[in-house]
């Protein structure tokens, strides 16, 4: 009788964690929503909202250079292109991050990076804007942030993850255990390096200066 | 000197740096007299170029631009520095007072603003945006301590 | 020795469903993420897809103007200037979206409040804590004190701002110049009726007796 009552309070208490953790996931998922929204919002509008001031500050220098008369015109016209490109570019980035971010989008992988690294409690470094990142090596520099930010994440056991990118290059360091056995089954670094030989880049992997993991993918100067 | 304002500039976005340095330049009564991409660059740019007034964007790499203020008071107190923000962050405002900056100032502002912005830093005023001020207004949590 | 082992199975079961549920928990937590995300992409679309369409447009018809030539540039001129201005104001209403992601808290706002006033050399009378004020209400209340003050440092013109509040009110008064002609395209004000109606709360604005604006929230006595 004592083990028959046992199981059933077992049963009992089965039923009521059962209720319990039903709530606990509903709170977990609204807190998880209010996070990630704040999160991936302020992250996402951060890296446009820099994207839009550049337009603006762009246009501003326009404007006072044709006031000042014909001799700024031509770099009127030069800044007026730029601004239409990074317009595009900012448009298209918008369109790729309503679509579901099927296609790789560098304003939303250094959000997503953000998160990540945050998550698994790794510092990080990072640039807030990528206008200077033509349109041509947007996508395939996405891709390998999101490669490289994952790998520091799974591999690096790194406390800082610091990258850094320009015109025709993107580099992600860590100051972790740096290059080890390396693991046969792995297929991340080669499919970055196939998608940067489609663009005529290179990737370049090793230990860091002070230790640690170092990843560097360059391009060619001009398209 | 040249009796001309000197001015540093310091902003990550190589785009945005290069544009407000040609806005300035069609000043006749202000000189970009550095650059600089990172917050941590900031005191030695200083030092050697001596500028009269730092414009200082906030989120750079190294150190972000309410710390380089702080450091570059230290370092060289004449310099008057104005912090250059795309958003008003909680906390950024209270930073930006704390490090001693005279001007906290859109990124986007109209360029007739940011010129006038240089010129009365430089000539001892104070120059606050309302509407960024605002932006910032919630301060509460921990201003001090930004990551 | 049966009840026994039921009793054990049972315990095992409770060991099991637990993991279950914390693993569904997670899920749950994912999918929540990944819905925000659409929704946060929406809003970005929304606030930025038309201004950048636009802008991108104008910048073409600009950048055209100016290549053919001195006839064309004074439309060029009135080109530039429009797009400048739609840039600013989407970053504005980028700036909007942010900050309205971030959720408020009474305290935070009350001490950002504080300096925010004193920057725009505004002289602030404010309460010193926030007790008074149910928990139900902090948030609202919170939206409340971010507006009106908000208000105050952009409209009034105001020597002082003197904010109130109690268990069921919150009130921000000023000295400044009072209403206005109002704004047509203004949300801020429309945006706290919506939050305090969801609480049965109303909003109540006018003249302050000595002059100036008086806002003031009032939300039910009972919950
Ligand atoms: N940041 C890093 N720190 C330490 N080791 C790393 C780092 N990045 C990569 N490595 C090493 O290089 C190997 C190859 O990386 P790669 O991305 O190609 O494969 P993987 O991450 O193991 O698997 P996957 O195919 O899922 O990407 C890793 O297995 C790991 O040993
Ligand atoms: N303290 C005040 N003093 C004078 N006028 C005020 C004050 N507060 C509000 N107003 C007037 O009321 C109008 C409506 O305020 P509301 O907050 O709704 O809009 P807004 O501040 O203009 O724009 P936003 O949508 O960004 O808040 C303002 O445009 C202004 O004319
Ligand atoms: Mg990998
Ligand atoms: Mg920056
Ligand atoms: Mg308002």
């Amino acid at each position: 009788l004592g083990t028959l009552s046992l199981a059933m309070v077992a049963m009992n208490n089965m039923v009521q964690l059962n209720a319990r953790l039903r709530r606990a996931g509903d709170e977990i998922a609204r807190l998880a929503a209010v996070e990630e929204r704040a999160r991936v919002a302020r992250d996402l509008h951060d890296v446009l909202g820099h994207s839009l001031t550049t337009i603006t500050v762009k246009a501003g220098l326009a404007r006072r250079l044709l006031e000042t008369g014909p001799t700024g015109s031509e770099r009127a016209v030069a800044e007026v292109g730029d601004l239409e490109r990074l317009a595009r570019q900012a448009m298209t980035e918008v369109r790729a991050t309503v679509s579901g971010y099927r296609e790789a989008s560098l304003p939303a992988e250094l959000a997503g990076a953000r998160v990540a690294l945050d998550a698994a409690g790794i510092r990080a470094d990072l640039p807030h804007a990528v206008d200077d990142v033509p349109p041509r090596y947007q996508a395939v520099f996405a891709y390998v942030l999101r490669e490289g930010v994952t790998n520091v994440i799974r591999h690096s056991g790194a406390r800082t993850c610091r990258v850094r990118l320009g015109p025709t290059w993107l580099e992600v360091a860590d100051d972790g255990t740096g290059p080890g056995g390396g693991d046969r089954r792995s297929s991340g670094l080669a499919g970055l390096r196939e998608r940067l030989a489609a663009v005529g880049g290179t990737l370049a992997t090793g230990p860091a200066p002070g230790g640690g993991f170092v990843l560097r993918a360059s391009a060619p100067e001009a398209a | 000197m040249s009796g001309r304002i000197t001015v540093l500039l310091a902003d990550d976005q190589a785009l945005v740096r290069g544009a407000l340095a040609a806005m300035l330049g069609l000043e006749p009564d202000i000189e970009v007299v550095a650059q600089v991409g990172a917050g941590d660059e900031v005191v030695d740019a200083a030092l050697a170029a001596r500028p009269d007034v730092a414009l200082l964007d906030v989120q750079m790499p190294g150190i972000d631009g309410l710390a380089a203020a702080a450091r570059l008071r230290d370092a060289l107190p004449s310099c008057k520095v104005v912090i250059l923000t795309t958003f008003g962050r909680p906390g950024y405002l209270a930073r930006a007072m704390a490090a001693g900056a005279a001007g906290f100032v859109v990124k986007d502002a109209p360029p007739e603003q940011l010129v006038d912005a240089v010129r009365r830093v430089h000539a001892g005023l104070r120059v606050v945006d309302p509407a960024l001020a605002a932006e910032s207004l919630a301060s509460g949590a921990s201003p001090l301590t930004e990551r």
